[in-house]
């Protein structure tokens, strides 16, 4: 056992954090504001880690990445996630979108899909979620007929993030064979958004606009090279999705930034000796660090070729569970000016805590509910009967 | 002992919650409910109000918080209450009887950049005309009179020229300013120690008030949880017959109706003088909390959608958080409650 | 509304209250120890009880009782409780079993078995849970054969308290009619516990010994006219039942009495200012208080002759996580001397704290546990559909 | 970054998994953990140990929670470290090889009444001969040494005639009593300075060991749990199948993985002396809570019958608790972590 980052993984995160804290601006807050600069600044400076060779560096070299250790991508990781995850949704093309096609992808759709992706020059979205299959996402129904060298579809996507960035492409999961058992008859889609037919309607929430996205699909034209793996077998790529995306974010890295935020405001505050203030807070550390050395464990899972899937779920719980944690104690520190939000001149800590707690009121619900990762915990993790 | 509802008090929650279901919606509903007297309900008979108790006032709080109903009704009430407790004759007559007809609105100042909570001594001087910055002050831009508590006690301010507003953009519904008194002339609203025990009166009824409403909130925020989990099928069937859905909403059950009673209970205390701190204290403590983990519980059971501000789910959500962060947070809280039970240094 | 007691209520409270101080000696903790003075002191204050007409006296008029109202009952089980319930088992005899016999029993039975009952002098237990008939009572197989004036039972019993006290008659549950619909063929017998064929087996557990019993039945002969209410319609009487004793048991009062020990305890050990041990204690209040409340609330409910099943369930929830909070957070507030029992000189408070942070370790399980609470609460409370 | 274990650490942790299957039910294992080496696991190899690292003790103490296996073991280890890191080299030569043999045991006394935790100030002196008692000293009747902590520092007592036994009947199965002291002869272990560094560090090696066993005993109750929810059935099926239990046993999972590599990476700390404060504080506070929560979890899926002695449940029950209980609350160690996170007044 190891509990050190090597000095080589040390130096590289100093070499990637000073560059961030040149790159980054005052004024980022990751993607779901108001604010114009947001989408032109991710790509700018998506174009600057590719030149770098920082965007794809957990790629393989066949595919023009450096094959980076799974520590060094986890560093990555951490420190986008740390400032708000400054990539927007490219970190989706480096994480789980390009491997997939990667794995799944014919010798022509690599050529056409993944140097743009390497180059930090293309936004995709995720087109999962129906408004009836959330948890039970096999029960979609948005329906693709196939007409030979293309498909048509129709239905409806919701909870789209980044479809009206705008996204340039979309990775669509569609009922390809209504009469097949739900999960046998899903196919993956590559959808270019620029397509006749495709309507986006923005979904504003707490955390502000831009957040999600309903899309509907109208007798949307799909050409069959841009079916992604076998037809009717989209299912298997969705699981293969999940292992890719697994520990795809580093949350915990953000939790910590914040628990540093607030460290510093009780100090100002003449808080820091205040016993209360005290306990909640390495309260709160204590379990930011429980969440990170179980983030790292499945990691070293992954460093030795094996796939944390039950392992995965325990280090989301106590992320997901963190995040809530650290907004309401946060804003509890705070107090009554704590309900100012960003932009107030009496909002502390510029509104941070606040757009924090905000943002993770739906963490223990996306990607996966609280519940859906206790089941994998209880069911595979530890065997037990699944419901009958 | 008896925890029912007397049959006046269920007509006045009826009436609060038939008033809720036709006007929640309006744009301003404070014209309706001007005609309803709830302004004067804590306002003696004699000023034009109907002298009722903290009771009355807390079930009616408590239906508007299931609208929400976004109203002056709250801070105007708190206003006339410091008014009545601290005025001199001359400045109750000149506003308890418009307060309680509402046809004033009247707010009251108390927070300042710095202090930890209502709770903490307020730094701007009342000696002479105010200057300085109050924040976070309930606001509605005809308000016509300002409680400010000052390091010297209340004052009494009539809004004009001398206040400048600055609209806050907050968590909840309602509308919040900062106002800043440039030499605004201000009447002396008590002796300094009478106003401590008077604001220290004016918060606990502010704050039952504020728990109250709050706790329709949740109570609302319980109903639409049953509803969407009797009502979103997934895997086949209601999310509400997986356990882990159903037994959320267990829970939010038994956490609002234990703000209820302790809520009601602190009314009660109120309205007789017994031990109202232990009784504010702990409702307030306690439904810190809870509101909490009942939100939390809501917004799981609603999945996403109750992240999307078309759903109605997130209003309710801001007015618990507002009501937890204001009015003294659970430590403060706790403390107070801990020299009540009896700890503290032995002689 | 009204939140106080009347004057007269609070009076009998205090005669009440002097009455136990000077009859319950100190040794006095409850039922579940090794000391033998037990069984003999809590008949003996029974007999003194009925004496004073305290007994029996929320039992109706005809049945020898002074059909006091629900709120002096209230306060006799809160001084009961508050000081370890030193009538013992007969408690259940005055909540449930008198008021079973009451409505069920013919008149017969009532001849025989409501005086001594009412005089104090006897011990009942209930044969309820079984092996494999816990949660789910109506599973149980104990079997009466109906042989005419007799029937003959043979099964076992688990979870039986006080029947190695020893009982003198147990409430007996069993399955009469096996073919029948499981909650359909379900009856009450009132057995003489002196009946050949009646082994009790001590099962001790971490409070102690004399806490639990299994008691099997061998070819046990019970005669007819101890049939209670309808043969095959048990099941009734076991509903009824569970409203007669929904809120009968003051929980709460105990958990009020532990917290001012801790406030005394901490203040004579300087710890009254320390501002964790402030806020802990603080907690705990609160969470009693919303208890007590809960429970006048069902008891007000009573008091309009309505049946509080969910809000009992509701006030049981609050009760028994009150109880385990208050034997939690108390041991960490005594610190590493909390580990020491009752007979120690170096456990704080007598070890009393020990002692209640392990009685309730079971308290979200006895008497319905906390899950079947919810149950209650999110089906017949919140109108939510079963499981399918 | 690696959180896998090596093979040798594997092959330990198994072996010690192996001997636990064998001797869980010795009425007196000692005989054999002798034979195992683990008594000088921590002691250096000149003096008989096998110098390896706390990671190693760790993983042995895990297996023997799992038992739980009751041994003289923790506070026998615990003496010699404080023999090793404070004891001059003729006392040195005097314990060591002994104590790493396991021929010999000690244990360190620390508590006395009157003291909140073991990180209290003693207020037994050690000036001369000591006098007085220490309580809940973890006991086995023929120990040979005590290393007993006094305001002027660490003393070292041959257990002799001046000491008197009081045995407790303390909470979990380990032998504990409480010794009187008078006039005991006793030897200095290193300056008062020196002490309260290595009483410091004794006390945060002992914490992690014992945090082990107690993660042991974690596990185990999480298997029976297991067990128990799959064959027990209820409404026909297995009580596993209801969410409520199901999720009960996800939660037990995720806590406990979480104090497990919370407390290798305290192990690995105090092996490189790597911010070992903040390790040790961050694993004992974490676990304190979790280990609550673990155990009301395993004792509801279990019913009844976990409270019952007849099984084996309780015992677990049992290390979690006194683990909680000693070697500083959660309080204690928050505040201890506050500091190293720094949080402090501000110059």
């Amino acid at each position: 056992m190891d509990f050190e980052f090597t000095e080589e993984e040390e130096a590289f995160r100093t070499e990637l954090s000073d560059f961030l804290d040149a790159e980054v601006p005052d004024w980022w807050q990751g993607m779901f504001t108001e604010d114009e600069r947001a989408m032109p600044f991710t790509r700018e400076l998506c174009a600057k880690l590719a030149d770098r060779g920082w965007l794809t560096m957990a790629w393989p070299p066949e595919h023009g990445g450096s094959g980076a250790s799974v520590w060094k991508q986890a560093i990555v990781r951490e420190e986008m996630w740390a400032r708000e995850e400054p990539r927007g949704p490219q970190y989706m093309n480096l994480n789980y979108i390009g491997p997939l096609l990667m794995r799944f992808g014919t010798p022509e759709q690599h050529a056409r899909f993944l140097p743009p992706m390497a180059r930090g020059e293309v936004i995709w979205c995720q087109g999962f979620s129906e408004p009836d299959a959330g948890s039970d996402l096999a029960s979609l129904i948005t329906r693709a007929e196939d007409r030979g060298d293309h498909f048509i579809v129709n239905g409806q996507k919701i909870w789209t993030s980044y479809a009206d960035s705008p996204a340039d492409w979309c990775l669509l999961l569609v009922r390809s064979n209504p009469s097949a058992p739900k999960h046998r008859g899903i196919s993956m889609l590559l959808l270019d958004m620029t397509t006749p037919g495709i309507t986006v309607r923005p979904i504003d929430t707490m955390a502000g606009p831009h957040e999600f996205n309903e899309v509907f699909l109208d007798d949307v034209r799909v050409p069959r090279d841009c079916l992604l793996g076998g037809q009717d077998h989209g299912w298997d790529l969705v699981v293969a999705g999940l292992t890719f995306e697994r520990t795809g974010i580093a949350r915990y890295a953000r939790a910590g930034r914040v628990i540093e935020l607030l460290v510093d405001y009780a100090n100002d505050a003449g808080l820091g000796d205040d016993p209360i203030v005290r306990d909640r807070l390495a309260d709160l550390y204590t379990r930011y660090d429980a969440a990170r050395l179980l983030n790292y464990r499945a990691i070293s899972m992954q460093a030795k070729g094996e796939v944390p899937t039950v392992e995965a779920s325990v280090a989301r719980m106590h992320n997901t569970q963190l995040e809530q944690a650290v907004g309401h104690v946060g804003l509890e520190i705070l107090g009554p000016t704590g309900q100012l939000r960003a932009g107030d001149e009496w909002a502390p800590l510029r509104g941070e805590i606040h757009r924090y707690w905000t943002r993770n009121i739906p963490s223990t619900l996306a990607g996966g509910s609280l519940e859906v990762q206790k089941n994998i915990v209880a069911q595979r993790g530890l065997g037990l009967p699944r419901e009958p | 002992m008896n925890l029912e509802l007397s049959d006046e008090q269920r007509l006045l929650a009826d009436t609060a919650r038939a008033f809720v279901d036709r006007h929640a919606d309006d744009a301003d509903p404070w014209p309706a409910m001007r005609d309803t007297g709830w302004a004067g309900l804590l306002v003696p008979e004699e000023h034009g109000g109907s002298g009722a108790g903290m009771t009355e006032f807390v079930l009616v709080c408590e239906a508007l918080g299931r609208g929400p109903v976004v109203s002056p009704l709250i801070p105007s009430v708190t206003a006339a209450l410091a008014l009545r407790w601290a005025g001199t004759p001359d400045l109750q007559d000149q506003w308890l009887p418009t307060l309680a007809t509402g046809a004033f609105t009247g707010t009251v100042a108390v927070l300042e950049a710095g202090m930890r909570d209502e709770w903490s001594p307020a730094p701007m001087s009342g000696l002479g005309a105010l200057t300085g910055t109050k924040v976070l002050v309930p606001w509605v831009p005809d308000v016509a009179v300002i409680v400010v508590v000052t390091s010297e006690g209340l004052r009494v301010v009539e809004r004009s020229g001398a206040v400048r507003v600055h609209d806050h953009d907050p968590l909840c519904a309602e509308p919040h300013a900062a106002l800043t008194f440039q030499q605004a002339p201000a009447e002396r609203l008590g002796s300094t120690a009478d106003s401590a025990v008077v604001l220290a009166r004016v918060l606990d009824y502010n704050a039952v008030a504020r728990l109250a409403y709050a706790i329709g909130a949740a109570e609302r925020a319980l109903e639409l949880s049953v509803d969407h989990a009797t009502n979103r099928h997934q895997f086949g069937r209601p999310i509400g017959t997986f356990q882990a859905v159903a037994h959320r909403c267990a829970e939010m059950r038994a956490d609002v109706d234990a703000c209820r009673y302790l809520a009601y209970r602190a009314a009660w205390a109120l309205d007789h003088d017994a031990d109202a701190a232990i009784a504010v204290t702990a409702a307030k403590s306690f439904a810190n909390d809870a509101m909490r983990r009942v939100f939390l519980h809501a917004h799981q059971v609603h999945g996403a959608m109750g992240f999307a501000t078309e759903h109605e789910l997130h209003r309710y959500t801001r007015v618990a958080k507002s009501f937890e962060l204001s009015l003294g947070g659970t430590t403060r809280h706790r403390d107070r409650l801990a020299t009540e039970i009896g700890l503290g240094s032995r002689p």
